[in-house]
């Protein structure tokens, strides 16, 4: 977090300088099925923050040495193009994104029913097209919801969602201005039908009963959101009836 | 769609092409459908999305603030470059920029560059001390054929939509980019013995060489690349370069179009 | 100790757990022995070593004068990595940094910045023009488990111990660097479907998911990581941060006493 | 193109600034069998450029992947030496020299009978170590004979060979300082026999007659070059006879 | 070598700046055994140097192109640690590290009976955790070490050791300043038992004389180094006695 | 010339060796034939080929304009560097740089700084600044065994033939680059349980290690390596060395007739 203490964030009315409230989460939408060459894709759409979402496979997984006996492996890549941040960022992936990659990935390898595929590789990638704060929670809706597009079995969703602290204030969802001048953010990937926690990073300065209000509105937006995605994917299968 | 095996393919276009016919039922030099979006990008200075047929590609344009090369105190720089990540299709792997990707780049880098459309010039803040350098960055989503015409178009599109962001560096208020001119490039595949227009997915898997053509305003020729293994004769490209002026002028009425929008 | 292939040792584990017992003697929240050495390598401004188990980290801290970004005139920086190099174990190979090695610097990294223990612009030299970057770096060299424990120890005791090697660049006399906390990292893997403090090589082995909880001098948390294949509650998460409580104020003890030799 | 207007290109007589007339080409020797260790080599110098090609194999393609069940592959390394240029470059390759080397080892595959040697390679080496414009023609060239030397059957030779136009006069071949401030360069690969392009890159402003006419000095000059190469061959091969 | 003639490095009662005679050793200290995780370990202290070696192996060698019929392949990692050196060095290997490595691995292959292991491997591990001239000698020398804690068969040991020449005197073992501003260093692997020699490098400027006088302090040095290398593994498998 | 096996190959040069003599009928300290041309590559500041037996190697000096390093204000900067690429023969791959490649570029490299024979002072164009560096690259098109002593020939003979662009830089005049010595290396194989001077690829294939010796005008030595597996006594060394004096002296008189064309 920057932790810049000389920017306020809240308004006097405490709404926010965007004019939400501050368990209020910025608008969220969802599509399936938006590329034609994947098995299965999405794009989520935060805020400002473009998420597309690619699943290919299951495939015999190679080279043989990544084969695991009794599971499929799922391989993710996120990346931001060189166009979806202010300063224009270098293609190719730095310490950052092979970060999120690993903890998105493994994240996933929680829901998705990989005993089922021995030997086999789910790639997954994640293109982040315009970043706005929450990148890669919207990255990990989109994921999901590219993994269900695909048909692959899951035993849940995970839901990305995050919660941060503002001039001492827990907030829900926190944008960019709130993300750079903030003092404490908290990104989760929520399975929202048997509320376990598949993905978890913290950065900043949370007492222990912050994190737990933290958490509450994490689990209040997680359910918003699985909403909006149930929503996306009956518009593709059930022809949005 | 049947997936064919190439061998089969390639029959399967021979026999189709002796009758005049393509696998999706176009004609000869006719275009799938396109669309473009501008502008639709947080983040991006100028930003576009082309949808041609199965094929989706973003183009987005970034500036920063750079010193001058010594040798080019008075002008700024423009960069093309393309990427051709694992989301685009199955064919493509995750690693350092492929020789595909590259020539994507700099054949979609040299059409605009040649061109003239941008004034380097213009893009000198204080001579000798600071310049604008302006990238290009292509982003293919979804090959589904002829990604280099998707590219192109998405490129020049973006460029021509392009505000400055000189109040992010302190030089004075934002303002669009000057582009003066629009290139437009149109490619070409060998499919079944004979050149087509916009080649699909099928096409380019059961097809040979493939020509890149960028025109100017004027129709004058900016670039050129032949791609791929195959050979060409001068009187199938007098033809083609007589298609690709007429489309040129095409593509280039439908970019007017979504600016005066 | 018997080398145990993955599913029988999941299984031992497991009944194991339910006994409410480790493979190794230990209670499920209960630490190997560290060991802690500091200032112990020449041309390190500061240095340190834990031995926890079978693990041994050494971590190491040196400063160089360079220009503050832009953005930032008046702060120094701070910067954390780690090497998981093919010495620390068979399972490491060499190559281009791994996620598994990024991940552990990232983690340590943002557990010694967030906790706010050193102050940024006590690193200025000269505003706009000359800071001081400080650089620790981890290097394991025997992994037997919970290196990030032992990394995070070895890197915050380093550099509580380091003196600013001001004379070098000419910038006045030597002096200790000040470091106004002590943030401290503790571990949970989940072994045999429950968690336990500390794990060693074999319970990682046969184990799931792991929480890596950073917690500054009062209590509040500074970094939170979830790593590997498996989910928890928030029943869970509650219980392991009373443990973490608990073990940082021992940890934070062991730096304090091990600074007051 | 560099196209900087300012500089004069073309003497008031019309002829260049080095002396030639507008079609005349710079002068170019050959010569094959140059290094021991290769399968088939050349030098080819034009102008002041120096280019080297050593032919390796046929041999099976490893790794496997890169096999084709059908025919050879033709990989080509197109590599200029680091003093080759006025600016020093770096060692290894660089956009460049991979762009070249792809379209090159397609222009050779569309001569060499590669179904003859299903999942084989054919190596291809060509090293720049004097670059006066031109270098990737010289290569080409340079290419050519070396898979001739090595008895690589092939249905005709390609010639690499290039016009472009000054001071809004199309002329054969630029040299180095009609390259940087010259209007337009267009390399082409011609198979002297048959009169078919394997090989079209193209940069700067050509009208449709300017390029017409640049075709025209092309073939005119692959023709001169052709006998070049075949008198190349024979000295090798007829003891000079 | 630096070669700076105005930097004084002798006393004038003949000793060095660190008070040592000019045949004189640094301290040196071994010990094996220290690392759980590897088949073979040791750290090696010589002045303030500290080199850690460790050895993994012998083990089937994959790729398998890298196999050799007939022995194993000794693979050796020489690697400086950022924070060993009086400027932090970036992590990853550079062209010095890798051409010591290239050099060590082949001076332990000379003493490891390879023959015994054909398409195996055996991989050590030197990782230098500070520096102060000399590392290369010291990690060859906790090289051996390690190998012989693992139990590879070796028909000798390599004991590093290097003399040189400042202010026109040959000395023994170059210290960090002697190594800046000295005009020779050698730096040989010794068999102590067969006097040969397994390692050889050496800069600066030395007559035929010089250098054999440095060969004798070399000799002279690698005894007393053997001795506490016996010891070290004494220490560990005779419980000390 | 027949292709043996390496196992039937050593026994061969072993049974050669126990007659004194080689595969190819050369004598034990004999040299094959060289030929030298130097001022050969346009665009090099400096060049030179080496044709020794089979082996061809090009070496080409560039000059650049650079500050100094801070702690050297008065000195330009030498660097040597070699590359093995593909075309040199069948074993060498493409790729990041090889062992090989940096050994022989560093070899070279310590031959040519350690003799003195370039003043870096002499290469400061304003103390402080501006200094030239000089960078010699090596380039192997022919690997016909002995390459190390190929690449030293051609990188001292180009240096001594080089010219400094002084114009290009707007520095003065062009004038020639002061090389005061002329260090040469001689190298040597154990082939038949006996060194040979220069040995040829079928040599190398079938032999031991190698010992490289740069030798100066006076006879002191420059530079040492051993390189491959294989061991060697004093004696040995003594032997070879006197062998190195003599050979270094002729290669040395080789150049300077070459210069006094």
């Amino acid at each position: 977090m920057g932790g810049y203490g000389d920017v306020k964030l809240l308004n006097d009315d405490g709404t926010r300088l965007d004019g939400r409230a501050i368990d209020e989460m910025r608008p969220l939408t969802a599509e399936v099925g938006i590329l034609p060459a994947a098995d299965g894709s999405a794009i989520v759409t935060h805020g400002l923050n473009v998420a597309i979402a690619a699943v290919y496979g299951p495939v015999e997984a190679h080279p043989r040495k990544i084969q695991r006996q009794d599971r499929a492996v799922v391989d993710v890549r996120y990346n931001m193009a060189p166009f979806s941040t202010s300063d224009r960022i270098r293609p190719g992936y730095n310490r950052r994104s092979r970060e999120i990659s690993k903890v998105t990935a493994e994240a996933l390898e929680s829901v998705v029913l990989v005993e089922r595929f021995p030997r086999a590789k789910i790639s997954v990638e994640i293109e982040i097209l315009a970043a706005e704060a929450g990148t890669r929670c919207a990255g990990i809706t989109a994921a999901s919801l590219a993994l269900a597009d695909a048909g692959i079995p899951m035993r849940d969703m995970v839901v990305g969602v995050a919660s941060g602290k503002i001039d001492n204030i827990v907030v829900l969802d926190l944008d960019k201005a709130e993300d750079n001048y903030g003092q404490a953010d908290l990104p989760v990937g929520i399975l929202p039908t048997t509320g376990e926690i598949a993905f978890l990073q913290m950065d900043g300065d949370l007492s222990p009963e912050e994190y737990n209000t933290c958490m509450e509105y994490n689990f209040k937006a997680a359910k918003e959101i699985h909403q909006i995605m149930i929503d996306a994917l009956k518009a593709k299968y059930d022809g949005g009836a | 769609m049947v997936e064919l095996v190439p061998s089969l393919l390639r029959q399967e276009l021979a026999n189709l092409a002796e009758d005049d016919r393509r696998i999706d039922g176009r004609s000869q030099w006719q275009s799938r459908d396109i669309k473009l979006e501008v502008d639709c990008l947080y983040n991006g200075d100028g930003s576009a999305k082309v949808t041609l047929g199965d094929t989706i590609v973003y183009a987005g344009v970034k500036f920063e603030v750079r010193t001058p090369w010594p040798d080019r105190p008075n002008e700024g720089s423009l960069m093309c470059g393309a990427e051709l990540r694992p989301i685009a299709g199955r064919k493509y792997e995750p690693g350092p920029p492929s020789p595909e990707s590259i020539e994507l780049g700099r054949v979609v880098d040299r059409g605009i560059r040649e061109s003239g459309c941008i004034d380097l010039q213009s893009l000198c803040i204080i001579p000798g001390e600071k310049v604008y350098g302006v990238m290009i960055d292509i982003h293919v989503l979804s090959d589904g054929g002829n990604i280099f015409d998707a590219s192109a178009l998405a490129a020049i599109a973006a460029l021509r939509t392009t505000t400055v962001p000189a109040s992010t560096f302190d030089i004075g208020d934002d303002h669009p980019l000057q582009v003066s001119k629009a290139p437009m490039m149109c490619s070409f595949t060998r499919v079944g013995g004979r050149y087509v227009l916009d080649a699909n997915e099928q096409e380019e898997l059961g097809g040979n060489e493939r020509i890149h053509i960028t025109l100017g305003d004027d129709g004058h020729l900016h670039s050129l690349q032949k791609g791929l293994k195959g050979v060409f004769t001068p009187a199938e490209f007098a033809e083609i370069l007589d298609v690709a002026q007429l489309r040129c002028t095409e593509l280039r009425d439908m970019v007017s179009a979504k600016e005066a929008n």
